[in-house]
């Protein structure tokens, strides 16, 4: 690994990390309302993943997709501004934590429906193959999603057509309050993805390293027309499932072994290893993080509301569109 | 459960299941984290450690075979509760609640009945965006075979839980999301009233307002404003909207005149057109000026919080359409 | 396709998707059995040949995933058709519907629109019974975002497939089943009319009779029985539920100052009762008697023919009903 | 096996092959109307399945289950009734081909939703498990239902919780005019069922003899607890989809080759190499058909429509029992 990947990958998960951190103090203070899924403990996925990307390449997320959302390159200033519901949000202030949008990174939400991204990934990827166009789409889904009707419709969509999808399943073991076991009659996701003749792995999710090269040989075969991938990325999630979870349902002590593992100690001790780690400058790329969110809250802050005569605006596109 | 006591609309819904469990060993609740998580919204704390993890039964994520699944208990013998977290979720499970639930018993020439009660959250208010926010419940009640109950209150949020489990078919139970904290006197010994009966809540002379679940409230609230304006709002609670109580709604408009219907759906399309086409077959000449509604805006509901609060009725406005309808003609 | 020949609505379903094929290489078409059995009503025969099957894409048995990849495809700059066989099929896919198609513009904050369009047979007549029958376009007319349109006519089955694939957001196409062998003169060079735009049929004085789809033309052979009662009707061809014309609409009124709707939904909560809350709202001092409709009756359509017919509306209920409107106060 | 059952299963195919010709008749003559999916070729799979069920045990079918309703025991009469939209069919008239039912012999449709029926079976089972009833629910489906997302979420659903069912998929090669591997990116369906951890079997549909040994092991084991099975038939349909279907998809040599495998011509033969074809008597059990089928078309002649006043009974339940 070279100083500057060492220095990209350890900044972005840093900067998911202390983003949501900040985001848990600004609920707290009732700054940023709604339904909050925090990505704390899984950051090392979006960050290899979005590495494999480029920019033509498209990214369809669900409801915990901050961490999704900064590493493909969206500003934690129009995401800040999102959240608080400002219109110079991502999403215009109309989506909130659960609803980021940003065409210009191909990003396309940002969905809170469990499993309602994966149609549209399909349908984004067969737009790409009969255009004979070189892009990827990426879906992103949990453990939980894998129950559900349309994941199985998708999958098998996907690899009838060959399409260039990358499935990016975020496994952390649970939905919600359910534990994988109480959902799954299978609970080895990736082999139930090859029960449709797709090409499945199973990686450290907690490794940001195994992460990014699995996913750019996933991209770079995806790209040479030999359909879909998909990825089982076995991860934890730190924190509860939303701000209204008592936990009820794990043991403080799993949590705990996990945070053990966390993608950010375990990138640290691996470049520590490396001997790269005094290399990366961690205290300034601390400082940068603290100043870029320090900016986001404030620009945040100085928002503007949508007026209220817009609310309609955008229910159809503008008429001379029509 | 003591009587008299304040009681939260949440706990008020433990308890209808909780006592109707203990009664009939048919009942059984089942959805997504009812059991272990205490309930997306805590309504079901407590019962999995009563129950046990066979009669209150964690779902995968997968809405249309968990309610297909209680259709079929239904089917061979048993008296399900589904809960679906919200009625966005449901959309997922629409075939099976329609082409199933609502038409076996006819299809069949009477043979199967599907003696199901569904349970989902509803309504905007918390900024929860487009895609968990909806009022489809007024939506729900164009489908014959169903019915749809609306409870508003602490009491009808207890006592509907038995009266759809007594039911021999598919019933829905509609409860808004933004009641579950709200406080209320809780009877365990009345008599449920019957499932197809408004309720007058304040009686008026100038004018109706017909409302159900939290917008109730809201309308309450508004004739509080009116009545400061020396105008005598009544106020029915529909509590059902499928069937609808058309007689409770026809005997206050004689009394009125002047009607108008709140209700969080998007306005097109509505269960308020659909009063006001009712009132408009049965009581036409009855009305003094034209009737009013005041409904959601037509729009996915945004997050920000001054937009969600602009799209949806509110005090108000309801009282600025009843001034309206009071000066026309 | 020349001008003036007599062409079925199968064909001209068929020709209309062949010339926007033709002319934007980004329309495809996608469904079950589109392309190798030739389309479940033979709408889409011969254009597996025409077109290949990289345009003319049989699905498996998928209705919610084909339909979301049908928006993911709009999103990335296709213009999809999208067939549903059935709109009783449509309930699979109701969640991508709109939770997705119907809010991502919105939700996006004005990003992303969904240029798709979403054809799906409609309505009863063929004793197909419960699950087969229903006709559901004016509940999904309740959904902000969509639009819903209902070719009756020969011309508007074919030019509504270029105004719905010109339109940048999602527009459903309902085609009675019972149409496609109906016959009428085509004018492939005639410039579409707007969506929004509702259409006298036949002018009137006494009564308006407003209807879509199948509807219209029973709506016109009442017509025609009434003008020998000496009644005399005017029958407006709605076109689109959603947008609603309610200038045409209001227009009417004004004229006949009595009104009716046909409509093949069932009656509580059906777009017949929207109309009529909307004239109410928007022309109620110009109504001389109470405002009539008739719909289908609320039940799972049975298969019995005798059942069947009963339960639909026909021309001698509508005329019915106008008389009784005609003798009201 | 034994002249008892070889006389059994020769003449309830036979009866549904017979039944179904007359229906062909009836369809051209207008006496039967809507939509009309015929069983035949399929015939074995009916009558191998219903075979190795009890009276307790339940039924949950397609709109192509006129095989299924007579072999359960539905008589023809009743049957006959149904397709005639007569007060004395079935379900009253109202269900017409696609809608049988009868709740004496626990048949439960007769679902038009393809894969609509498989979640009803999952709660039938799922009831019988809780109230450790020893009932086995069978649910019948084709090849194109298991492209449906509800198969996926049944399948999980009945193997996660272990319940007694027993899945029977009529493989017959096409869903109206798409050929499996048009449908399925893994074609082997008994293989895919199996990524469920369900216990999976393909059987040759054509061998009612294989079948009904099939489903009796698959019955017991259910029966003892050990969870659903999915029994895959490999079939054919001889007949076009339904009456409007013009075959664009398949060559006529194809369906030939299946006629020669068909069940009847296949059974006949094994019985004749058995030496039992003569000891059956079938020309006896001919007529006897031929009877049963003219009796049901004169009940159903003779039956009666139910008053129009009649139309929205049962959308409720009658009032006494709300
Ligand atoms: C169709 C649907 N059902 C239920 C929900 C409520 N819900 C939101 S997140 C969630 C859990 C999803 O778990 P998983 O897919 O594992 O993702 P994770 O939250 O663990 O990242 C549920 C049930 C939903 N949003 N959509
Ligand atoms: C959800 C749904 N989509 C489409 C249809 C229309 N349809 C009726 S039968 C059929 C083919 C089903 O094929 P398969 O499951 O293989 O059963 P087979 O007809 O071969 O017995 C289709 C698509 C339907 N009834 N339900
Ligand atoms: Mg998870
Ligand atoms: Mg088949």
């Amino acid at each position: 690994m070279d100083i500057e990947s060492a220095r990209k990958f350890y900044s972005q998960m840093l900067l998911i990390r202390r983003f949501e951190e900040k985001c848990i103090e600004l609920y707290s203070s009732r700054k940023i309302r709604g339904f909050l899924h925090l990505y704390i403990g899984e950051e090392a996925i979006a960050v290899g993943v979005m590495h494999a990307l480029s920019a033509e390449d498209a990214v369809i997320s669900t409801y915990r997709e901050h961490g999704h959302a900064l590493a493909r390159g969206i500003s934690a200033k129009s995401i800040m501004a999102e959240m608080y519901g400002k219109v110079e949000g991502c999403a215009g202030g109309r989506g909130g934590s659960m609803h980021l949008f940003d065409a210009k990174r191909r990003f396309y939400g940002g969905n809170a429906i469990v499993g309602g991204g994966l149609p549209l990934a399909v349908g984004m990827a067969l737009a790409d193959k009969m255009m004979k166009r070189d892009r990827v789409t990426v879906c992103l889904f949990g453990d939980g999603a894998v129950a559900e009707g349309e994941f199985h419709e998708s999958l098998n969509l996907a690899s009838l057509w060959q399409l260039p999808v990358l499935f990016i399943c975020e496994n952390n073991y649970y939905a919600m309050g359910t534990a994988l076991e109480f959902s799954e009659s299978e609970v080895n996701l990736s082999k139930k993805a090859a029960g449709y003749r797709i090409n499945s792995f199973q990686v450290d999710g907690m490794d940001v390293t195994q992460v990014a090269e699995s996913a750019k040989n996933a991209v770079e075969d995806i790209r040479s027309g030999k359909g879909p991938v998909f990825l089982e990325c076995l991860t934890y999630r730190f924190r509860p499932h939303s701000m209204f979870d008592a936990e009820l349902y794990r043991k403080k002590t799993e949590v705990n072994a996990w945070k053990d593992k966390g993608p950010l100690v375990t990138f640290k001790k691996t470049l520590e290893d490396k001997g790269l780690w005094s290399k990366i400058k961690a205290q300034e790329i601390e400082d940068e993080i603290t100043k870029t969110i320090d900016d986001a809250v404030t620009f945040a802050e100085n928002g503007t509301l949508e007026p209220i005569s817009d609310l309609e605006k955008f229910v159809y596109s503008p008429e001379e569109a029509q | 459960m003591k009587e008299d006591k304040q009681t939260t609309y949440r706990e008020a819904v433990r308890e209808g299941i909780r006592n109707a469990m203990q009664k009939d060993d048919r009942v059984f609740l089942m959805g997504e984290y009812v059991g272990r998580y205490g309930g997306c919204f805590a309504v079901s704390k407590g019962l999995l450690e009563a129950f046990g993890n066979a009669r209150i039964i964690d779902t995968p994520l997968c809405e249309s075979a968990y309610t297909g699944a209680g259709i079929g208990a239904a089917l061979n013998g048993m008296r399900p509760i589904v809960e679906i977290m919200t009625v966005n979720f449901s959309l997922l499970a629409l075939d099976q609640i329609m082409n199933n639930a609502a038409t076996l018993l006819h299809m069949s020439g009477g043979q199967f009945n599907v003696p199901l009660v569904i349970r989902m959250s509803t309504g905007g208010g918390k900024q929860l965006a487009a895609q968990h926010s909806h009022s489809l419940e007024g939506w729900y009640a164009h489908i014959p075979g169903l019915k749809v109950l609306t409870p508003a209150t602490v009491q009808d949020a207890y006592s509907m839980i038995e009266s759809a489990l007594n039911d021999p078919d598919p019933v829905l139970i509609f409860e808004n999301s933004l009641l579950y904290n709200s406080q209320g006197t809780l009877d365990t010994n009345a008599k449920p009233l019957p499932i197809k009966k408004a309720v007058v809540k304040r009686p008026g002379n100038d004018l109706t307002i017909l409302a159900y679940g939290i917008n109730l409230f809201k309308a309450l609230d508004a004739a509080e404003i009116l009545e400061k304006e020396a105008i005598d709002a009544e106020v029915i609670d529909l509590r059902a909207l499928r069937p609808l109580d058309d007689e409770t709604i026809m005997n206050s408009v004689k009394k009125t005149h002047r009607v108008m219907i709140v209700d969080e759906g998007w306005r097109s399309g509505s269960i308020s057109a659909e009063i006001m086409a009712r009132i408009n077959e049965q009581a036409f000449f009855e009305l003094d000026a034209a009737m009013g509604r005041v409904c959601s805006a037509e729009v996915p509901l945004p997050y920000a919080k001054h937009l969600e609060d602009a799209a949806l009725p509110q005090p108000v406005k309801i009282a600025a359409m009843a001034r309206q309808i009071m000066e026309d003609a």
